[in-house]
């Protein structure tokens, strides 16, 4: 299913009919995360923050279908989705404070970077084990229709996590409880080497949601508005009460799985370029040039836009300190036991390492 | 229950004659009262109401979209818990035993126990995890096991073993309220072994704390679940010969009480402690790595460890396997006069 | 699928062929399952054994599919196949002596009665969690590839094992690496209370199969010869480096769950009532009496030979002593290490229960 | 290796100047030169030659059939290794990072460690599951764990840890050839830190003996895997102060040689136990336990643990949540003065 065509036009049977004005928002956000980024793998590079996890060739398939959830809708995500935490209007700020784990980390220094969460944007929080999310995602949803709510939930993972047992036991329960969910499955190409045709038999990820009775598109994840149209249609079935929806959404990963990650490895250069002439960013600009809303200009502006905002949130998140050293010591319960009251105590006022926080 | 059960009053509380299985029936069925986000999910439960008929009735009483009779999925259980829990419900999961629960492992130490942690504060779960733990009815390896320890090692659960009615009605209410994911290990031996009267309406016990439920002078015995009731035997059986004990019922076992066993060890300076699990490992060790710790110049015999044996749990000699009272009764003596 | 008929006659144009004497062989095993099983469910009544797990109305499945795999290849259990193990050539008063739990045990009283296995009749061990050994079949399988031997592996479960997280990895990599193996579903319509329609919002078992590229098959479970056929085509893929094949053996269980169960509490005896009319062994013995080599005295002499035969080996069960205490402390590991030979010493040179061995 | 390590001969022996990485690799191709049942199953191992490289090479060396890149699923690794082991081969499973062993944990608790029981020996599942473990690498809640105590909880399983190249390839090739299902815990934080002269040819180092690394008078310090660089330091701190510690790497964590630490404890009446593993059930706690029960009355002090703390593994402060020498230096100056 293509709606934006090759030479940038779209096809009139299949467009959603999303306002001019919301195909730029999605391309400005598309190119926004790419320059995030760009900016944090360089960042990574230089020593400056440890390890960064990107979405390069993937953004269409997150930005599209974050937009086609509606803002009541949760979010439940892989490692990989930034971009739809900054669609929903997540600081900047927040994010880069996070990447470097300071006092402004709303993780509090607790996780690696790209495990973020928000309450209030209904972004549930990335884990770094493969799947375990799925069922979250299920429970969540059974829980809003449950409460009457008029909610559903996207769930995004790899193509890699189609194999993980929760992935299983959510597909199934959501196949039996009905469970207003979206299972949106980011193929990417890759289980970090692994290639999708050597994680599964199956020719195909969708074709797996039969096993569970769970209706199933593939889209081509790199058209932003197929994706929108195909998980517009799932939120449609699901607060309708038709249930869950999965969707594949064809896409490639562009770059490294993550900065520790040496793709040179494992596949040509040659693969890679070839997938970069189907890049979702060229592919939707071509269509909003055509319609004479976006030009060099305009593209060049966002850009340094973009650019000066990521800068500026990196120095000042460079400026501030390492959390609080007692921050290690709660939420662990809901009130801090007296065993973690001792160990807090015998921490914060015992000795401390040489070059804490500098660990090589 | 099938039986009306015998009700009276007692200082104004209306009180009925319950066994384990009744009282903890009674108790979801008080919090599920109390509050209409709590639910019920585990396999068998619903029509079947659960393969020890701990919530029969429920499904009748409270309909089937809050006692959810769930696929054969350990991990779609726990996974879809936490899920209801980020959400505003409060569930209660029921793993049929205890040895059925590390398909889903994963989701209680990787998810569960973290997501209050990775998220600061901002996201908790609050949800149960029920499950019959123990030997006792010939159940082998797969129907005998108590992990305990395993949860206790991890950071973020809290983990709670009543021995008797009254305290698992009130416990089960008081995990059910607590905001942190609990496990709630039943001991299945006692399912049907003990009753005692028990108040019908809803009422806490607080977690966290431990029950002085013999006092003595000589030695301390720490135990939980149905071993408390060897040890109170045992201590019953030495008291003949002169030695006092002091037996202590943890009831929560994580967060520990330590102040009850610290105290109760400075007094009389001899402990043993008496668990099913596996000794290796076990929270044996980690009681007798506190108590060395706190008491140390207190100690006037070395802590002894009366537990199930480092094998799988097996079936033909289960009584010679488990720290039953003709195994808890020597340590006790030799504690004693060590 | 049916191969026999209503009428007692066989569908010509799917009889497996086999000979009259191999079909008379399939009966009697159906039946001396049944009188065993028969028999144990009343010794359980009599608290002379503690349980029993039956597999009354299953028994087409069961012998069917043993009868189709050859002497060389794997069955891999789930509780509910002893009469496969006796199909074999286990001697059965190693199997009575194991429901006892007694010197005679070759579990040395450490199992639960059921869980049986005999490496002499590559059968491999049944464990009571569910679907743990549907792995360990693909693994013995992919053993089998790599070892070039030719053998296959014919791994029994039930339908609420499909929910498990076991069978999705075992299904993805049997598909992944061609493992020749047979996955043999038992659907006999309910998991425990649990009915198969809420086990999971599929139609049918096999539709899981696409999700791993398996091919699959739908069977009459109570035809023993439509089962016998199937395995004998999966046996054959399998063997032409074809790879696994998924068989849904749809029957019904007759008898409780366990002798722990109450089945009265979740379905109605005219359910249980109108299931009995397809019975699968009236359903054979209609077409061997059809065929003159079956009759009412031949029924009742080898019913007498096998209650005889039962009735025996019980005996000598309960003659034996129970196992030596001493054997609750080895094989743990190949050779006991310190910490089990002094628990050993403590246990066996330590005080007794008072009434050991006669927990209530 | 990409480079040519240095290699040299030494009494005899071809020897290679390896770091931990390249000595696990090295102890892989030796068992699979031996044995060509031996056959290695995991996430990325084979075309990437594993997150860490520690396959790096074996692939192509090999062939896909015995070094086979897996689905993403934990479950399937240890299920159908376990399978592969019962009919002759001897799998040598790689999980990516011990964090994510639980989704397997299951397989590894309730079949791998059982099955041998519950057949009286007639099968029996010699398989290695090798995993790094531990913190050091900024990896935060997921790529740190240490889970040990879990499987030194469960008879059936042993558990090794190697603290240096010779140890870990020698240690590595004994454990496969072992009958029994062996954890492999990897030291991450090691692997390209230390470097030694390693054999090439194939070797085996004992399961269940510690080793003396430092002889010393006044206190006894037991670690291994990372932690036993950090307790070196830290003896060598206070020897300075006169507190003449011995250092001993267990190697082996389960089953322990008890023997060694015992009698050591006997010697200095003292006795400090570091792991990076939470406190509450740690390996530490077991270690207090057994030394309390068989050195009590030679204990002149209460034994130390220094350990990771009761909480999820953090990222920024994880040199305060390790326990590094800084913290390590005060316990033993502690126990010393006692
Ligand atoms: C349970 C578990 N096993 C292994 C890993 C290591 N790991 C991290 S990402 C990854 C690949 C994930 O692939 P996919 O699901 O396709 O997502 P992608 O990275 O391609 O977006 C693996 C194996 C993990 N995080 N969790
Ligand atoms: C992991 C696990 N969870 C729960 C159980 C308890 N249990 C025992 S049998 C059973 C139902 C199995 O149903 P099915 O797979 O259809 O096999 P059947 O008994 O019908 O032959 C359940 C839930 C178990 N044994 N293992
Ligand atoms: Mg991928
Ligand atoms: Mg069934």
């Amino acid at each position: 299913m293509h709606v934006i065509r090759e030479d940038g036009s779209l096809d009139p049977t299949l467009d959603p009919g999303l306002s001019i004005d919301q195909v730029v928002a999605l391309y400005k956000a598309m190119l926004r995360t790419r320059i995030v980024d760009d900016r944090l793998e360089k960042l990574q590079r230089q020593g400056r923050i440890a390890f960064h996890v990107g979405s390069l060739g993937e953004e269409a398939a997150i930005i599209g279908a974050a937009a086609a959830l509606r803002d009541r809708d949760w979010i439940v995500p892989c490692y990989r989705e930034v971009g739809a935490l900054l669609w929903r209007g997540y600081p900047l700020q927040r994010y880069v404070d996070h990447m470097y784990g300071n006092a402004g980390d709303p993780l509090r220094g607790r996780q690696m970077p790209d495990h973020t969460f928000s309450k209030s944007h209904r972004y549930l929080s990335v884990s770094a084990p493969i799947g375990t999310q799925i069922p979250h995602a299920v429970g969540v949803a059974m829980a809003a229709k449950k409460r009457g709510l008029d909610e559903c939930v996207g769930v995004f993972f790899g193509d890699g996590a189609t194999s993980s047992n929760d992935f299983h036991a959510a597909m199934n329960f959501a196949g039996v409880y009905e469970a207003p969910v979206l299972f949106l499955c980011r193929n990417n190409g890759f289980a970090i080497s692994l290639r999708t045709e050597h994680q599964t038999a199956a020719r195909t990820m969708a074709e797996k949601a039969a096993a569970y009775r769970v209706p199933a598109a593939r889209i081509d994840g790199n058209d932003v508005l197929a994706v929108w149209r195909a998980v517009r249609e799932g939120v449609q079935r699901a607060t309708d009460g038709g249930g869950p929806t999965f969707i594949e959404l064809m896409t490639y990963r562009l770059g490294g799985h993550s900065t520790s990650d040496d793709p040179s490895i494992y596949r040509s250069q040659s693969e890679v370029d070839s997938w970069r002439k189907a890049d979702p960013l060229a592919r939707l600009r071509k269509h909003i040039e055509q319609r004479d809303v976006w030009n060099d200009d305009l593209e060049s502006d966002w850009r340094a836009i973009c650019d000066a905002e990521v800068k500026e949130c990196v120095l000042r998140a460079e400026e501030k300190p390492a959390p609080e050293l007692r921050g290690m010591f709660t939420d662990v319960y809901a009130e801090q036991p007296w065993h973690l009251r001792e160990q807090e105590a015998q921490c914060v006022g015992g000795p401390r390492a040489k070059d804490e926080g500098d660990e090589s | 229950m099938r039986r009306r059960a015998p009700r009276q009053r007692r200082g104004g509380r209306v009180v009925t004659r319950m066994n384990l299985v009744q009282a903890i029936n009674s108790g979801l069925r008080g919090a599920m009262q109390q509050d209409e986000n709590v639910l019920l999910m585990g396999e068998d439960i619903g029509r079947l109401g659960g393969v020890f008929r701990v919530t029969q009735g429920l499904r009748e009483e409270f309909g089937e979209d809050r006692v959810l009779d769930t696929p054969l999925s350990e991990t779609g259980i726990l996974g879809t818990a936490i899920g209801m829990a980020l959400h505003g419900l409060r569930p209660v999961s029921e793993i049929q035993f205890a040895d059925f629960i590390y398909p889903g492992f994963d989701q209680l130490v990787n998810e569960a126990a973290k997501y209050r942690y990775r998220t600061a504060g901002e996201f908790h779960v609050p949800m149960v995890v029920r499950t019959p733990y123990g030997g006792g009815i010939r159940g082998g390896q797969y129907h005998s096991q108590s992990p305990e320890a395993l949860f206790i090692h991890t950071a973020g659960l809290k983990v709670v073993c009543p021995s008797n009615p009254y305290d698992a009605k009130g416990l089960l209410i008081e995990a059910i309220h607590d905001d942190d994911p609990v496990l709630f290990f039943e001991p299945k031996r006692v399912y049907r072994a003990v009753k005692m009267d028990v108040p019908d309406e809803a009422y806490t016990v607080p977690l966290g704390e431990a029950k002085v439920v013999r006092p003595g002078e000589h030695v301390t015995c720490v135990a939980w679940g149905a071993m408390l009731y060897e040890a109170f035997t045992a201590a019953e059986e030495v008291a003949k010969q002169g030695v006092d004990v002091e037996v202590i019922d943890l009831r929560t076992l994580w967060p520990l009480d330590v102040e009850a066993i610290v105290s109760s060890v400075e007094k009389t300076s001899r402990v043993v402690i008496v668990h099913e699990a596996p000794r290796t490992c076990g929270f044996g060790s980690e009681l007798v790595a506190l108590i060395t710790e706190r008491a140390f110049l207190h100690l006037e015999a070395p802590p002894v460890r009366v537990t199930g044996w480092d094998t799988p749990f097996p079936l033909t000699h289960e009584r010679e396997y488990l720290p039953l009272a003709h195994r808890i009764t020597p340590a006790l003596l030799e504690s004693a006069r060590y």
